[in-house]
């Protein structure tokens, strides 16, 4: 065959793997949502999850996932965006570093049922936070964390140095510079990989397992006092999340509808990591947008 | 290319009864781990001239002015030597505050690095974090700034577009005027214009010269007609050591040293 | 005095606001790293006691092939052979590399070389939301989809390291694809540019300059998705089948170090020899996800001196 | 940035605040352990919370080693278990205090295909021992038997190898930490057996016959089915308050006629033999 019939072949080959990621991907999410979708109602969605009986929905499990989320971003942002920031700027170029770097990238590589055993033996028993939100949200952060941290760092490395003399020069401190100056301008492709990580957080069962438990104690959606047992906002309370919750009638639920509720909860959590995607996507780009055309 | 002596040096003294000094610099060395990049230099800085530092790339004439105002702190593993005196005070030591001695000696880059941020934020950031709030020395300040900068005509009426929607030379002009608006004593200019076109370069120059009456401006050119056109002194720079420093009419035409007279000579560089 | 001379020799609002900032920034990376520590030690100290506190022999855990840490052999002694759990780590693990390998550079060339448009606009998304979708759902997928297609096609129950491989083909695709999509991006355009004005066609350029260049990213890309492989549990323990078997073959019932621990340590007492093997299996798989990092280290530094 | 970290501080504030005041807003108590007894006793504390207003009941799985180990170390009130404490190593049974409040039959179940309605106990044990390998040899179809068994160490599998092992060790085979898995795994593979509670058999998944005894709550009664275990909620020491409210709740004859056999528990109040950890019948 000539140079030129493999280059052809070749690109016909490239298609080919191509075309058959997405084919994968559309057949993935086709699979899930064929087989959801048709469980999903609005009183699915809404109601509280039956123990044996059939007819329970994921209301309390959904609103415990979106809960337990901005509870464990609100403890891993800032931390990450901290450690992100040392790495990117202060960090020195020696041994220490590298192994902080290394000692970040095996807790990234954990296996979620060790930062659930090691959550369920510190916070839940050593701290006494008991089986509860706080518990699970910090399970997640630092299941979350050693991507966070990274992708911080890589975002605030992806802005030039120059930007960074530039306030220098006028004076200002470097974490000045870097939180008023740095951060905006790399907050796209943070925010991006924020969003990507919410996602990852959404689909977590076993870290939660031992940690924000598996049951869904019904709320009392008219009471907003965080310090009242019942109260959906109450970070104490034990709350089983919607992966949990698939994980659990998966393995042991006696429900007779239970595959129904399962295929329906995946598609629910589906559409939700989707959501965040595009989401993603969409906000980085108009952000990024905003800052740089203005 | 021939190598000259290091040694073959004229530095012109100023009487210090006669000219005012911004900075004063006393053996001045700066090494790249180690690497000596700067050789003990030791050169006057008239106030209110502009002085410029000439040389071929790699002479250390950048290294050097960025080790007046200390920004070779932030390169890991570089380090200062020597005296850089300011206001009877050696800024090269550590009980100097660095960030407010930058507010004083200010710098603008080679490259245009405004922030992502309006025109308007781009000037008034610096100041507003250094506690200024009140709008009406803001606005003054960034009509006054953009005006020096001869950049206000351009820009008055869209203030808040972002800073980098500029064309590469008004960047750079809004980059002075930043520097400006903080009132220095001292502007450090690294190759301001060389990434710009010729007609944005001369606007640049006519900034300067205006500059000149309130600001002492030292500035690293490639350009020795943009030297022998705007500045007061000349020092000139080979392989790290400052080799002659002169007023700049006489380096450009009587120069004392071979290697100066080679160089500006369009010999070697 | 001076006022500016006064300022200059006293630490300026800025200095305090960089000395706190810099402490809260090392705060936050010193809290990741206790962390880190603690989870080290917390591991460590229960996956050892294993060896200590019940004297099993390191050699023995390592290499005899029976795992049923509640029986005592002839001997008396208990049986914790970690062998097929080690082997079937590592089978899925480079097996569910090197399929996925061809598939995410041929995308990531796709993106890079070929079509960066379409790249893009489609196959960018879709990757990413392969990383995003839980792994619950991956090994419900499995357990409904591949295992029974194995099962038609090759026979058996369908359940075991082949089905494992695919599960893991998918979950490691989007890393390895990313990573090596920025290795090629970091490929100079003039390496390209030369390679074309020689009159190489594209293909040739791709092959034999820009793959070339881009080895040491494309590997790092490779023992990633082999570091992610090798810590992945639930969606593999769905399908793997969870036999402390060696595996004979592909499709018959293997284990992985992840599916044993994730499976036993609801079951086992704290404190119990049964429990601290499994910390031992835990003890492994970090080591183990050091040792990947070592390699991926090693290959940059190795890449950095070319 | 500020912003954030002062919202951060906000945030742990009002955890502070509520950590301390969670102890004042009634009493609540924590069960842990087997993912097997978990649905009663979340069913039951519901109805005991609806009933008594203030009170907490907070149910948790994680297996019952960890419900044993939890309640060894005081750090629940209530620690569930499959198994009688003695039956599990590294925990001291005689601190523990047993309470037994439902009885599960276990069953062998065979895939649909294999054609097989009974089997003798010895078929059953030779089958996990690998002694049979075709169903033919019990009289079935030709098909090659798949073993499925429990994770070791669950409860469910610790019953099934005490009764129907006679001290022999199953074949190492392919190993399922949870019942729904299991079934599911049995209903869609050829050949395949396993054992699930009585309460998971459904139409998918054939239960045979053992040496002719149908696995049924009134073999169980009887002891005449003897693959059985009870639910267990243990107490370090005896209970004290809500602890023992609730656990009075659940063994109470109503609860247990209505609640326990509903959910397809058989009621220890319907046995008609009791057992100890030794193994030991006694007639009531």
């Amino acid at each position: 065959m000539s140079a030129k019939s493999i280059d052809k072949f070749m690109t016909g080959v490239l298609y080919a793997v191509a075309g058959i990621i997405v084919l994968l991907l559309a057949g993935l999410l086709g699979y899930i949502l064929f087989q959801g979708l048709p469980h999903v109602s609005w009183h699915f969605l809404t109601s509280p999850a039956k123990s044996f009986e059939a007819g329970g929905g994921i209301g309390i499990q959904l609103f415990n996932s979106f809960y337990l989320l901005l509870l464990s971003m609100v403890i891993s942002v800032p931390l990450a965006l901290g450690a992100g920031i040392y790495l990117a700027e202060y960090a020195r170029d020696n041994w220490l570093t590298d192994v902080i770097r290394t000692a970040i990238e095996i807790l990234s590589s954990l296996p979620s049922v060790v930062v659930g055993l090691f959550g369920f033996l510190v916070f839940v028993l050593q701290f006494g936070f008991g089986f509860s939100i706080l518990s699970g949200a910090l399970a997640l952060t630092m299941f979350n964390l050693p991507l966070l941290t990274r992708n911080v760092e890589d975002s605030l490395r992806q802005v030039g140095f120059a930007q960074r003399e530039a306030g220098l020069a006028l004076g200002l401190s470097r974490w000045e510079t870097v939180i008023h100056v740095v951060i905006p301008e790399a907050l796209p492709g943070i925010l991006t990989g924020m969003i990507l990580g919410a996602g990852r957080v959404f689909g977590e069962a076993a870290a939660l397992i031992y940690t924000a438990g598996q049951s869904a104690p019904a709320l009392n959606f008219a009471d907003w006092n965080p310090l009242d047992i019942a109260s959906p906002l109450n970070p104490f309370r034990p709350a089983e999340t919607l992966a949990v919750h698939i994980w659990k009638i998966n393995s042991e639920g006696i429900q007779p509808d239970a595959a129904a509720v399962s295929a329906g909860a995946s598609a629910v959590l589906i559409i939700a990591v989707l959501a965040f995607n595009v989401l993603a996507r969409w906000g980085g780009n108009r952000l990024y947008k905003r800052m740089t055309a203005g | 290319m021939q190598n000259y002596s290091l040694d073959d040096r004229y530095i012109k003294d100023l009487d210090p009864a006669k000219h005012e000094f911004a900075i004063t610099t006393n053996d001045v060395k700066v090494f790249y781990g180690d690497n000596e990049a700067v050789h003990g230099v030791s050169l006057p800085f008239e106030r209110y001239k502009i002085t410029a530092l000439i040389g071929a790339s790699g002479s250390g004439k950048s290294t050097f002015l960025r080790s007046l105002n200390r920004m070779n702190d932030n390169i890991e593993g570089s380090r200062v030597t020597g005296e850089i005196m300011y206001r009877g005070l050696d800024i090269n030591s550590n009980n100097i505050d660095v960030y407010e001695m930058r507010k004083h000696i200010g710098m603008v880059f080679q490259r245009p690095n405004p922030f992502a941020k309006s025109i308007y934020d781009n000037i008034t950031f610096a100041p507003k974090r250094f506690g200024e709030k009140r709008k009406e020395v803001l606005d003054e300040m960034v009509e006054t700034s953009l005006k020096q900068a001869a950049l206000w005509d351009q820009v008055k009426d869209n203030l808040n577009q972002s800073g980098l929607a500029l064309s590469g030379g008004q960047q750079q002009r809004l980059c002075i005027a930043r520097a400006i608006a903080m009132k220095p004593d001292v502007l450090l200019m690294d190759e301001p214009a060389s990434a710009l076109d010729p007609i944005s370069t001369s606007t640049i120059e006519d900034t300067m010269m205006q500059l000149k009456d309130k600001y002492t401006i030292i500035i690293v050119t490639h350009n020795m007609q943009q030297a022998a056109r705007i500045s007061d002194y000349t020092a000139f720079f080979y392989s790290g050591q400052a080799i002659e420093f002169d007023e700049t009419r006489k380096i450009f035409t009587r120069p004392k040293i071979k290697a100066t007279d080679d160089y500006v000579s369009g010999h070697f560089g | 005095m001076d006022p500016i001379k006064d300022a200059m020799t006293h630490k300026s609002r800025s200095a305090k606001i960089e000395a706190r900032g810099h402490l809260i920034s090392l705060a936050c990376i010193s809290l990741i790293v206790a962390v880190v520590l603690a989870i080290f030690f917390f591991v460590a100290s229960r996956g050892l006691a294993t060896f200590f506190t019940n004297k099993i022999n390191l050699w023995d855990f390592l290499s005899k092939s029976t795992w049923e840490p509640a029986v005592k052999d002839a001997h008396g002694n208990p049986q914790v052979g970690a062998l097929p759990m080690i082997v079937g780590s590592f089978g899925v693990t480079f097996l569910s590399a090197v399929v996925a390998t061809p598939f995410a550079v041929g995308a990531a060339i796709f993106m890079t070389e070929i079509s960066p448009n379409l790249g893009k606009k489609i196959l960018q998304p879709v990757i990413e939301l392969l990383v995003g979708i839980p792994s619950v759902v991956y090994g419900f997928i499995g357990l409904s989809v591949i295992v029974p297609i194995i099962r038609t096609v090759f026979g058996g129950t369908g359940f075991g390291i082949l089905a494992g491989t695919f599960v893991l083909f998918v979950m490691i695709l989007p890393t390895v694809t990313s990573m090596t999509v920025d290795a090629l991006k970091s490929v100079p355009r003039h390496y390209r540019e030369a390679s074309l004005a020689l009159g190489g066609t594209r293909w040739q350029t791709i092959s034999r300059v820009v793959l070339r260049a881009a080895m040491p990213g494309i590997l790092t890309g490779v023992v990633f998705g082999m570091a992610r492989a090798f810590g992945e549990a639930l969606a593999v323990q769905m399908v793997i089948g969870n036999a402390a078997l060696l595996p004979k073959d592909l499709i018959s019932p293997a284990s992985t170090l992840t599916s044993v621990l994730t499976s036993g340590i609801g079951n086992t007492v704290m404190g119990s020899l049964d429990n601290n093997a499994l910390w031992s299996l835990a003890l492994l798989l970090l080591l183990m996800s050091l040792a990947f990092n070592l390699l991926i280290r090693w290959i940059g530094k190795k890449g950095e001196m070319k | 940035m500020k912003k954030l970290l002062g919202l951060l501080a906000l945030i742990s504030l009002t955890l502070l605040a509520a950590c301390g005041a969670q102890s004042s807003s009634g009493e609540s108590i924590t069960a842990v352990g087997s993912s097997a007894l978990q649905p009663l006793v979340e069913a039951a504390a519901e109805q005991y919370q609806s009933d008594n207003l203030g009170v907490f009941i907070n149910v948790q799985g994680g297996g019952s080693g960890t419900g044993l180990s939890q309640i060894q170390q005081g750090a629940v009130q209530i620690g569930n278990s499959d198994l009688f404490a003695e039956e599990k190593s590294g925990i001291q049974a005689k601190k523990l205090v047993d309470h037994r409040v439902a009885v599960v039959g276990i069953t062998p179940i065979v895939n649909k295909k294999v054609g097989v309605k009974n089997l003798t106990v010895t078929q059953l044990r030779q089958l996990f021992t690998g002694e049979i390998t075709n169903w033919k040899q019990v009289g079935g179809k030709n098909l090659p038997v798949v073993v499925v068994n429990r994770a070791q160490g669950s409860g469910t599998r610790a019953t099934f190898e005490r009764w129907v092992m006679n001290g022999r060790q199953p074949m190492a085979a392919q190993e399922q930490d949870s019942t729904g898995m299991v079934r599911s795994i049995v209903a869609s593979t050829p050949g395949a057996v396993s054992y699930v509670a009585f309460s998971y058999v459904d139409n998918t998944v054939m239960a045979p016959s053992l040496d002719g005894v149908t696995p049924t709550d009134q073999h169980v009664t009887t002891n005449a089915w003897p693959i059985w275990s009870y639910e267990h909620m243990y107490t370090k020491g005896q209970p004290t308050g809500l602890t023992k409210k609730f656990l009075a709740y659940i063994q109470s004859p109503k609860m247990q006629t209505k609640l326990v056999a509903k959910m397809g528990y058989i009621p220890v109040t319907a046995m008609k033999v009791q057992r100890d950890h030794a193994g030991n019948v006694v007639h009531n």
